[in-house]
């Protein structure tokens, strides 16, 4: 094949195409963030959903469960546990904690007080109404 | 080898090879943990070991970019190092803190290790890959800055090839972007978008001029095909990641609160994801075809092709089985997505590592080549390890069309413990071909210690 | 994969010659493709929302479309000029073919912005409709790769004023004009998909 | 790195003045034909069919004349004029499919 192919070319197309896309994703972050108030439930995401937020992490929830579909694939996905189980449900859950039961998949036992358990609560809240697109497709996430 | 400054590359690829090892013995205990649920319950939760698990394979592969950079820059710049002694006092620092990390995951309580770590100050913990407590991650930026300092000193010093610009680029870009792992907002979805600033532009970004250096250096070395016919090809092949990967980031921002057209970007742009794989896979085979001398060292070959292939399958077809929005609403979050993770990893990060150390090995311990023994053994560890992928990635596929078909396609969904199951032959299967795979590790292990007459003397 | 030539070994008078260097040609090859399939992502959409696609299709200025249309395709008219006159070694005349390319360029990006404008007072977001959409994706992908377009151009002008292309050496000046011409390829089934087919 | 120089070619390549303003006017042409369609707000499948063929036929003419394809490789004619054609292959199909 006839034609030319250099590497300062190649080099000057490397730079000048990253930096393009780079740019163009930047614009549709801006857009992003724009548009994030009309979907990501911030209304609900007071003090209590934010030290939720901090339980979860500090507890490593995420090695076992996912939350919107992201995480660990060991155990099940709590994004809209508060539709599924309810606020009772999830309090009594966690402090039944671990079931023992031998051979099943254990959960450990994370000693919350009642406050921590009302704050995570208040956490999957938050999380149950923000807008997934419709995700999961159905209540079992 | 041909400058001493590069001899402290050895300690990195050591260090790299260990952690690996604590890698797959924890992979395997979380294999069985999925089987049989209680194992080693209280001692290792779950949780933790997943941690230990992914936390092991981050460090390590960066302990193998450091390894590889400190290596092949010497060479690329034609000039030692400007300070080997920073890039040894930098390797006991990362050594010890990592291993601290990982004491600390597995002695003391997650949420007593964030109190005692600063987490109360500046909350970062407890997000997936980001589990480092605080002082672990600023140790992180410290020695990577050390590394980069000393890098880029040696390469403006010296000779400015385009494998080592690519290379510095990537390295930079890993740098600046894990920045991104100290913000995190109280909103869940702002949390998650920016999240993937860090893990999406590390893995399907930055990393791949890393490993598209790596790649081209392997290649120009073992096959003598002109460098300037390999350096075009990989600045080709970095503009199409970069120019697919940016924007596919968007098949990540499907269903965690970000607008709707993102399911739109995304899956556009991620389904040309494979592009650059591919172009990387006829790349590697083409040069390979067209080399100039026969190198010793087989094994080196075969992982720098094996690379391309592993990282096309992986990353590029079983990414795009599941990256159009439409599939992926069924199958975000299933064992679908652990599938593709493996073995996209295993692909294109492990196996490029593997490529270098197989590489240069050798030459750090003063040969051009190994026997032919260990060579054999070498790539019986080869075969070992990609087809127990293979199956591990095949058998967690199984397990994920199950998986989706029961608890979301149906009209009568299961729960996910009532699925999880109906999965347990897969989780079976899966574990089986993970115990091949660590075979196929011992093998590797020990091709290092192989003795035979036929050493190959080093040329330099 | 190489493709260079020994000097020793001239090609035939009529050999085919690709114009503009391959690594240009490679990815706009990737570029077409992701319009392509943005294109034929919109026309599938369209077809389960055609009322909807229909109707606010209507509301954009088929004037500012087909102006746009005419620019872009002058602008491409004056690029080929320029190329020519290099080939002649008409330095300043070909200088003066691509400066008036980005001026049809820069008159594109105006009355897009024009267009913009009336869209944002009209509250259409990305996030408004599915026609918006793609309306704005297609449309400000496509704008951002004439902003790029210009400043290659911008290079190519500077170059050119400085005699740097010669006949024969011709690489950077066709590589450039090969990217414009892309540009200017895909507006021409942007412009009937989107503005008037319906 | 020897330094790569384009082979010789004749000024045929980029063709004429003459050619690229004939076929600049003719394209400016196809543009007031679709521009006008446009404005009558005609449709139907014939129409579609117009609108499909002059936008084929101005592609063909950046093509093969601006971009210089027709003195190019196959392969890079191929390609890029088969891109033209299989992109007017879907949007016809779906607009086939809206029909239905």
């Amino acid at each position: 094949m006839s034609g030319v192919f250099t590497k300062a070319m190649a080099r000057n197309i490397f730079y000048g195409g990253s930096v393009f896309f780079f740019l163009l994703f930047l614009a549709l972050t801006f857009d992003t963030e724009r548009e994030l108030p009309n979907r990501d439930n911030r209304a609900e995401l007071t003090e209590s959903a934010k030290a939720g937020k901090h339980i979860w992490e500090t507890r490593n929830c995420i090695g076992c469960h996912t939350l919107l579909g992201e995480g660990a694939y060991f155990a099940p996905e709590l994004g809209n546990v508060y539709e599924r189980r309810g606020p009772e449900f999830i309090k009594a859950w966690i402090q039944a904690q671990p079931t023992g039961a031998p051979g099943r998949r254990q959960m450990p036992q994370f000693h919350l007080t009642d406050e921590e358990l009302d704050e995570l609560v208040a956490f999957f809240k938050y999380t149950n109404g923000i807008n997934t697109a419709n995700w999961p497709p159905n209540i079992e996430g | 080898m041909q400058y001493k400054s590069q001899a402290v590359a050895m300690p990195y690829f050591i260090a790299a090879i260990g952690l690996f090892v604590g890698q797959i013995i924890f992979g395997l205990i979380m294999g069985l943990q999925y089987i049989i649920g209680d194992f080693l319950f209280p001692a290792i939760p779950f949780n933790i070991a997943r941690m230990v698990h992914t936390n092991l394979l981050i460090v390590w592969l960066l302990f193998g970019f450091m390894g590889a950079a400190y290596y092949m820059v010497p060479e690329e710049a034609e000039t030692e190092l400007a300070s080997p002694k920073l890039a040894l006092g930098l390797f006991w620092i990362f050594l010890v803190a990592g291993a601290l990390t990982i004491v600390g995951y597995l002695l003391v309580p997650y949420e007593t290790l964030a109190e005692m770590t600063g987490n109360n100050i500046l909350a970062t913990m407890g997000r997936e890959f980001l589990e480092q407590p605080l002082i672990t991650k600023v140790g992180i930026v410290v020695v990577v800055l050390g590394f980069l300092f000393n890098i880029s000193l040696t390469v403006l010093k010296g000779r400015k090839t385009a494998v080592s610009m690519v290379l510095l680029l990537g390295l930079w870009g890993l740098a600046i972007f894990f920045l991104f792992s100290f913000y995190n907002p109280d909103n869940l979805v702002r949390d998650k978008f920016y999240w993937w600033w860090v893990v999406h532009l590390w893995v399907e970004g930055v990393w791949e001029l890393i490993m598209a250096a790596l790649l081209a250096f392997v290649l120009i070395k073992v096959t003598g095909v002109d460098r300037e016919v390999i350096e075009k090809w990989l600045y080709v092949i970095i503009t199409l990641a970069l120019v697919t990967g940016i924007i596919g980031t968007g098949h990540h921002y499907f269903w965690i609160g970000a607008p709707e057209y993102w399911q739109w970007w995304g899956s556009i742009f991620s389904a040309l994801e494979p592009l650059p794989f591919f172009a990387m896979t006829v790349f590697a085979f083409n040069m390979v075809n067209r080399r100039r001398r026969e190198h010793p060292n087989k094994a080196a070959v075969l992982w720098a092709l094996g690379t391309g292939v592993m990282a096309f399958l992986g990353a590029g077809v079983w990414g795009f089985l599941h990256t159009l929005a439409p599939v992926n609403y069924f199958t975000h979050g299933s064992q679908i997505t652990a599938a593709h993770g493996h073995m996209a990893f295993y692909g294109a990060y492990v196996m490029v590592v593997l490529t270098i150390i197989s590489y240069a090995m050798p030459i750090l311990r003063g040969r051009a080549a190994n026997p032919e023994r260990a060579q054999v053994l070498e790539m019986w560890a080869f075969w070992l390890m990609t087809v127990g992928m293979v199956f591990i990635t095949l058998f967690l596929t199984a397990a994920g069309i199950l998986q989706v078909w029961l608890q979301r396609v149906s009209d009568t969904p299961m729960s996910y413990m009532a699925t999880q199951d109906q999965l347990m032959l897969f989780y079976w299967m899966r574990e089986w071909a993970g115990v091949m795979f660590f075979v196929g590790l011992l093998c590797y292990l020990v091709s290092f210690f192989v003795k035979g007459g036929t050493a190959t003397p080093a040329r330099a | 994969m190489n493709t260079t030539h020994s000097p020793a070994a001239p090609q035939p008078a009529h050999a085919p010659r690709l114009a503009g260097d391959l690594a240009i040609w490679i990815f706009i090859l990737a570029e077409l493709l992701a319009f392509g399939v943005f294109f034929a992502a919109y026309a599938f959409t369209r077809a389960s929302n055609v009322a909807l696609f229909d109707a606010e299709q209507l509301a954009l200025s088929r004037n500012a479309g087909a102006l746009n249309t005419v620019l872009l395709l002058t602008a491409g008219y004056f690029v080929v000029r320029a190329v020519q006159a290099a080939e002649h070694a008409a330095d300043r005349i070909a200088g003066h073919w691509l400066a008036a390319a980005i001026a049809c360029g820069t008159g594109f990006l105006a009355v897009k912005m024009f267009e913009y404008a009336h869209a944002f007072q009209a509250d259409i977001s990305l996030s408004s409709s599915p026609f918006h959409m793609f309306y704005l994706s297609l449309t400000f992908f496509h704008f951002m790769h004439v902003i790029l377009g210009l400043v290659i151009l911008i290079a190519l002008w500077k170059n050119v004023r400085a005699g740097r292309y010669r006949l024969g050496d011709m690489n950077g000046l066709e590589t450039g004009a090969a990217y414009w011409h892309m540009v200017d390829l895909v507006w021409l089934v942007l412009f009937p998909l989107v503005y008037v087919i319906h | 790195m020897q330094k790569q120089t384009t082979p010789d070619h004749g000024p045929q390549t980029h063709g004429t003045p003459r050619r690229a303003t004939f076929q600049w006017i003719a394209l400016i042409l196809a543009t007031l034909a679709t521009w006008l369609v446009g404005q009558t707000g005609a449709t139907g499948t014939a129409i579609v069919g117009l609108l499909a063929v002059i936008s084929i036929w101005k592609g063909s003419v950046i093509i093969l004349d601006f971009m210089a394809l027709r003195h190019g490789p196959l392969l890079w004619r191929a390609l890029i004029l088969g891109w033209m054609a299989l992109v007017w292959a879907v949007i016809g199909i779906a607009y086939w499919k809206a029909l239905a």
